[in-house]
């Protein structure tokens, strides 16, 4: 019978070894990041034994560039890192937003991005932001790296595209175009050490008149996996983001919306309160948008 | 005389009496006086029950002394968290 | 008793004598213990609510390497029934056992039927997983409804209603029926200008201590037991192990750890039996912690609740009938706490007419135990509501209203006595007169007050007095220090004594070690036994004087004690020099041994305490968010003591109270299956949900002590949830009945207005 | 179960230990090596009692393997206090009787000192959503946030 184990590769080719040699002797692997919802996971889901690798000593998940062309975030990078770093927060706080509202101070100091989109949960925050941000995952794999947009990632509840022997390196997005802005607003019942009731980020890009040009729209924590709204995006493109547009937005997301209901809120309040996020954070997106250039 | 009052939910273990008079220095004398007129009621009375002697509540009282005009009322027992 | 006491130490906020142990992570609670050899036990817990148990097979887990004992209902002793004397919720010794481990039937999710001791925490967990039990799954009862409901499903097909006037022919899941009345409500209505009633619920909710119940237990082949555990109540642990075992009290040691929180939930047992049956089996130490899960799943909530309210008034405010129908939620064995809940409801208030009707309801849930002034914050809620609502038509100020019906000295009660001195219009006044009432409200802001009441409990306790060589003293009680109070014991007999605070120690003993005393509950530790510690300060004044007069070779009756030296009284011819504590402590050898002080006592009186509480709220209209903006604490606490941890009742209480408000409640499937069993989606406040929470302590003494102090501790909790409700009617203009007041709940309502 | 062995630093001071290589740094610190000093709450990073810091950064000891402090530096509760002096949190927690049953009091105090480290004058909102990964159930957090207050005016040398 399989034992725990514990590996910490120093190089991606090492990681990738453990990786196949599990898999290729069907042993139970594991990658860990920050660990903060595998640790929970083992203790209070399935604690079988299992070998994890922590990938945490590894270059590529550490490296933070916020390029002229081009932004890459390690997927190993702590929440507390990233929102230290300035140069991100200038061109993506929607982003460093949502990761900042996992969990607590704590939770920050170990919970990475890359691990919250691994996670794949429908509520993960980062992973609207990364939707409207057009993030793309940049994946390890046996023959070399592949890539793969964010909106495709994760499909399903606590599912991602990952293939066996395969882990996320980092995720990159283009340097967002003048005059654009991103935000991310949930909803929770308290301030602080809730998962999303609902979730909305946000992107828009204005011309010089304050007129939306380009816009994305994903919403979190209303159906199985985090989605795109086109309809949303489609209500913003050409409007000055009145209250019309916003509005038709709104309403957009909560159609796009198939929630359940469960002990953290009722599908009906879910449907709504999205609506209310999508409205204010393509507010805040916009005030964001007038300031860069 | 004293006057001993019942709760409510006591007054089965009286036939229904709510208020009477009683003569006696302690508790215990009361209570005896009671387990004549009522038989079986100082075993709920003793240890069950709690008791405001002129509007002092007590667990467990025996000894206490009871003035002649002193207002002796049974009531359920209250502990707290 | 004057107010005009003028105290040295009583007042001063002191740094407590255990507050370095407790900064510096030296301080050991429940789960800091561990001896030798000592083996980890966990406890195998009913994934259904309502089950009878076919068959537990444990061979498996039995012949896994590491695991040392297996116990199961079938190792303990059948207990008979008997009425645990406790308070209220305290229920039956047999209930008791059955709740520890289940014989053949599971009532609750969670509900103890198994348990390993093994090497280490993974065996442990693997043996668990071993252990086969067949399961016969039965319907559940888990709301008040249902279970009142004729032809309900039975949680105890052998429980009949007691209290009924006619004997019931069927049994039921109404575990008791109380009734408390005053004149003819209808003849009150009848007379009354406008009346008001409303159907309150409120959710099952938990006390939240941070520290889960853990204890390590050892016994010898003699029957000895030695438990080391987190209680509130360590000679209690001993009784109720003793009675579900059936060892002997004298065979039984309990020693208390520092407490990490209980707020009335560790006044029970859950652990210490089993741990002590399978250290019988392993013949070893075993430890026993419960995870956070079992927490909320297995140890005793706070009894939901439906209360209907009803209260006639004539257009001046006079109240001229009050009606209450009570049901309380007592989980899955009877005794919940609506007996005081029905008897407090009323007590603020003078009212001619009254009947209130109480129900203890069984239901397939965890047994509630004892929470902050337990059944009063439910029961309150409704009548605080209905009160504001009756204001509102009456166009009266809430707090004008209240003080026309107000209770004062000499009132009669409506749970029966007459009131001694007590502060409720003081309170009320003071709260008229507080600044924060005259704050100005913002858009979709609203203000709520609401009043508290608790008995406050008196009962046994004893402590001991020792004098030191140097003069130094040693205090010894028997109540776990929950929140401060050896810091009280140690101001009360340094005020004494006239001995420096920081001369004064205080320990906290075993049940081998110090005289009995009741759980540290019901806020009587610093009235009783501060009581205690006072009255064996005394003794050792008594003793002091004979010494120095034995020293002076004078008669005792002419010595003095003053400022922590004995001096002659005037008129004494000799020439004799004061003789301190310290000089009489030295001598003490010479002039008849070791100076100690005793006092055991069963304290009488310990005054009602009264409360008002206001608080400001906003409410996003777009999503129903409650953010509280300000709370005002306003509470008689007789004599503060240490003003310091009576401000931090106070302000813990209101934070308490408005989790239990806003967003607390347990969250149970179709099945009965808990599912938030965990501080992430169980919402307790946390640091940003809160402002700073103002208090003003009113200090109306209580008669029956030497100070003046009436309990603080569970009064605080009172009021805050019809304060918070009532702040969001004024914040909306809707009513809504049922807590708690959660974003979901707040924005259909607003909704629905909306049509 | 194969133990790993691990080489780290706990309050200054040079550590070896075996361990599970899936026990958490909790469970060593507090059964292994009996640093008690350090609470569970929960085990799910929910609360905060379990508070250290690794590296100087606030972590959830609960939410760490084991395994993972190998080569880095972990400072508890029981290494907060400078030698025999109270830290001046710790002084203050005692001044404003910012404790009651003191269960959550050493997360808290290793969270204030994070937070002190690293933000020497901070708001009233930002200890409170800073520490609001600590949970507490006694004292309504008020006197706790002003006795990280009067610490953090003490610590930046004005006159407390």
């Amino acid at each position: 019978m399989q034992s725990f184990a514990y590996a910490a590769p120093e190089t991606v080719k090492q990681a990738l070894d453990v990786l196949a040699e599990h898999q290729s002797a069907g042993r139970r692997v594991q990658v860990m990041a920050g660990g903060t919802d595998l640790l929970v996971q083992m203790r209070t889901l399935d604690g079988s034994p299992r070998t994890i690798v922590d990938i945490k000593k590894l270059a590529e998940t550490n490296r933070l560039d916020v390029g002229a062309s081009e932004i890459y975030i390690g997927a190993a990078i702590p929440g507390a890192e990233l929102s230290a770093s300035k140069p991100l927060a200038v061109c993506l706080p929607g982003l460093v937003e949502a990761m900042d509202l996992i969990g607590s101070t704590q939770i920050q100091g170990r919970a990475s991005l890359g691990g919250n989109l691994c996670n794949a949960s429908p509520a993960g925050d980062t992973i609207p932001a990364l939707v409207a941000d057009a993030g793309v995952c940049v994946i390890a794999t046996p023959g070399g790296q592949r890539e793969l947009p964010v909106e495709q990632f994760v499909v399903g509840v606590g599912k991602n595209a990952l293939k066996p022997g395969e882990f996320l390196l980092g995720i990159k997005f283009k340097r967002p175009a003048a005059r654009t802005g991103d935000a991310y607003l949930r909803f929770i019942p308290r301030t602080e050490m809730d998962i999303a009731v609902a979730g909305a980020g946000v992107s828009v890009t204005l011309d010089a008149k304050g007129v939306c040009t380009a816009a994305r729209v994903a919403i979190g924590a209303v159906a199985p996996t985090v989605i795109l709204v086109p309809g949303a995006a489609k209500a913003l493109i050409g409007s000055s983001l009145d209250d019309k547009a916003l509005d038709a937005a709104g309403a957009a997301c909560s159609a796009a919306a198939s929630p359940i209901s469960d002990k953290r809120g009722t599908a009906d309040y879910r449907r709504k309160v999205v609506a209310v996020l999508c409205k204010r954070a393509t507010k805040i997106a916009a005030e964001r948008a007038k300031e860069t250039r | 005389m004293a006057k001993v009052l019942f709760a409510d939910h006591l007054m089965q273990y009286t036939a229904g009496t709510r208020e009477l008079e009683l003569d006696g220095a302690r508790f215990r004398d009361l209570v005896a006086q009671l387990e004549t007129r009522f038989p079986g009621i100082s075993e709920i009375l003793i240890g069950k029950v709690a008791v405001a002697i002129d509007g002092d509540i007590i667990h467990d009282p025996f000894l206490e002394p009871v003035g002649p005009d002193s207002e002796v009322y049974f009531l359920h027992r209250i502990e707290g968290g | 008793m004057s107010e005009a006491q003028d105290f040295k130490y009583i007042g001063r906020r002191v740094v407590r004598p255990d507050g370095v142990d407790k900064v510096t992570g030296r301080a050991n609670f429940g789960a800091d213990f561990a001896l030798p050899g000592m083996l980890y036990g966990k406890v195998l817990r009913s994934p259904h609510a309502h089950a009878r148990v076919k068959k537990i097979d444990v061979s498996a887990a039995a012949a896994m390497e590491g695991v040392y004992a297996i116990v199961t209902g079938a190792d303990f002793p059948k207990v008979g029934s008997e009425e645990i004397t406790g308070g209220e919720g305290a229920g039956d010794f047999a209930d008791l056992a059955t709740n520890v481990m289940a014989r053949d039937k599971v009532v609750y999710h969670g509900h103890a039927l198994a348990a390993v001791a093994a090497k280490s925490n993974a065996i442990v967990d693997a043996a668990l997983s071993a252990i086969k039990v067949e399961y016969e799954v039965l319907k559940p009862v888990l709301d008040l409804d249902t279970a009142m409901a004729d032809g309900a499903p039975l949680v105890n097909d052998k429980l009949f209603t007691a209290g009924l006037k006619e004997k019931p022919t069927r049994p039921s899941n109404v575990a008791a029926y109380m009734e408390f009345k005053r004149g003819d409500i209808d003849k009150g209505f009848a007379e009354a200008e406008v009346v008001v009633e409303g159907t309150f619920r409120t959710p099952t909710v938990h006390q939240g201590y941070i520290e889960p119940h853990a204890c390590v237990a050892t016994i010898n082949q003699g029957g000895q037991a030695t438990i080391w555990c987190c209680t509130q109540g360590h000679f209690d642990v001993r009784s109720m192990t003793c009675k579900v075992l059936n060892l002997n009290v004298a065979d039984v040691r309990v020693i208390p750890s520092e407490i990490g929180g209980g707020f009335g939930g560790k006044t029970t047992i859950y652990l210490e039996p089993v741990a002590v049956m399978l250290s019988k089996k392993a013949g070893r130490p075993v430890k026993m912690t419960m995870t956070r899960d079992e927490v909320f799943r297995a140890s005793g909530p706070a009894s939901a609740t439906k209360c209907t309210v009803k209260i006639g008034a004539k257009k001046d405010g006079t109240i001229t009938s009050m009606h209450a129908w009570l049901a309380y939620e007592a989980g899955a064995y009877k005794g919940s706490s609506m007996a005081p809940g029905a008897m407090c409801i009323f007590a603020p208030y003078n009212v001619p007419n009254f009947l209130i009707q109480g129900y203890d309801v069984l239901v397939n849930k965890p047994k509630v135990a004892a929470y902050r002034a337990p059944g009063a914050p439910q029961s309150m809620y409704a009548c605080e509501s209905v009160l504001d609502d009756l204001a509102r038509q009456l166009k009266m100020d809430p707090l004008d209203l209240r003080l026309k019906n107000a209770v004062s000295e000499g009132s009669v009660a409506a749970y029966g006595p007459k009131f001694n001195a007590i502060g409720f219009k003081q309170c009320l006044e003071a709260a008229k007169k507080h600044p924060n009432y005259k704050l100005k409200l913002g858009p979709n802001e609203g203000r709520g007050i609401a009043a508290g009441f608790w008995f406050n409990a008196g009962m046994q306790s004893s402590a001991e007095v020792h004098i030191n060589e140097n003069g130094t003293v040693t205090v010894v009680e028997g109540s776990p220090d929950i929140g401060g109070s050896r810091a009280s014991m140690a101001l009360m007999a340094s005020e004494e004594l006239g001995v420096p605070y920081e001369n004064v120690r205080v320990l906290v003993a075993d049940t081998e070690s110090a005289g009995y005393n009741n759980v540290t509950g019901g806020s009587r530790v610093t009235f009783a036994t501060g009581m205690a510690v006072i009255q064996a300060s005394r003794d050792i004044i008594a003793q002091c004087k004979q010494r120095a007069a034995a020293t002076w070779g004078i008669e005792a009756d002419m010595v003095d004690w003053k400022d922590g030296q004995a001096i002659p009284k005037p008129g004494v011819n000799a020439d004799v020099k004061p003789l301190t504590l310290a000089q009489i402590a030295a001598n003490a050898g010479r002039t008849g041994g070791p100076l100690l002080g005793r006092a055991s006592l069963n304290a009488r009186g310990p005054g009602p305490g009264f409360s008002i509480n206001m608080a400001d709220v906003r409410v996003d209209p777009e999503t129903g968010k409650v953010d509280v903006l300000r709370f005002t604490a306003i509470q008689d606490a007789g004599r503060a003591i240490h003003p310091s941890y009576v401000e931090g009742q106070m302000q813990g209480g209101a934070a308490q109270g408005l989790g239990w408000a806003l967003n607390e409640e347990y969250v149970y499937d179709a099945n009965g299956v808990l599912q938030n069993a965990g501080f992430l989606d169980y919402r307790m406040p946390v640091a940003s949900d809160l402002p700073m929470i103002d208090t003003q302590i009113i200090e109306v003494p209580n008669p029956n002590h030497p100070y003046g102090v009436r309990g603080v501790g569970e009064v605080p909790i009172v009021a805050p949830l019809a304060a918070a409700a009532n702040a969001v009617r004024d914040a909306t203009g809707i009513r809504i009945h049922d807590l708690p007041l959660s974003p979901p709940r707040v924005l259909a309502a607003l909704e629905a207005r909306k049509g | 179960m194969s133990k790993v062995h691990v080489e780290t630093r706990i309050n200054g001071e040079r550590m070896e230990f075996l361990c599970e290589p899936q026990q958490s740094m909790l469970d060593v610190l507090r059964d292994n090596l009996r640093l008690t000093g350090t609470k569970e709450g929960c085990a799910t990073g929910d609360c905060g009692a379990c508070s250290v810091l690794l590296d100087g950064r606030l972590v959830c000891s609960c939410l760490m393997l084991a395994v993972e402090s190998g080569g880095h530096e972990l400072t508890t509760i029981e290494g907060v206090a400078r030698g025999d002096e109270l830290h001046p949190i710790q002084r203050k927690f005692l001044e404003h009787a910012a404790l009651q049953c003191g269960i959550c009091t050493p997360g808290f105090i290793v969270a204030a000192k994070a937070l002190l480290d690293e933000n020497p004058n901070p708001t009233e909102e930002e200890i409170r959503f800073y520490l609001a990964g600590n949970l507490c159930r006694c004292t309504g957090y008020d006197k706790i946030i002003r006795a990280v207050q009067d610490a953090a005016k003490t610590l930046r040398g004005e006159a407390a």
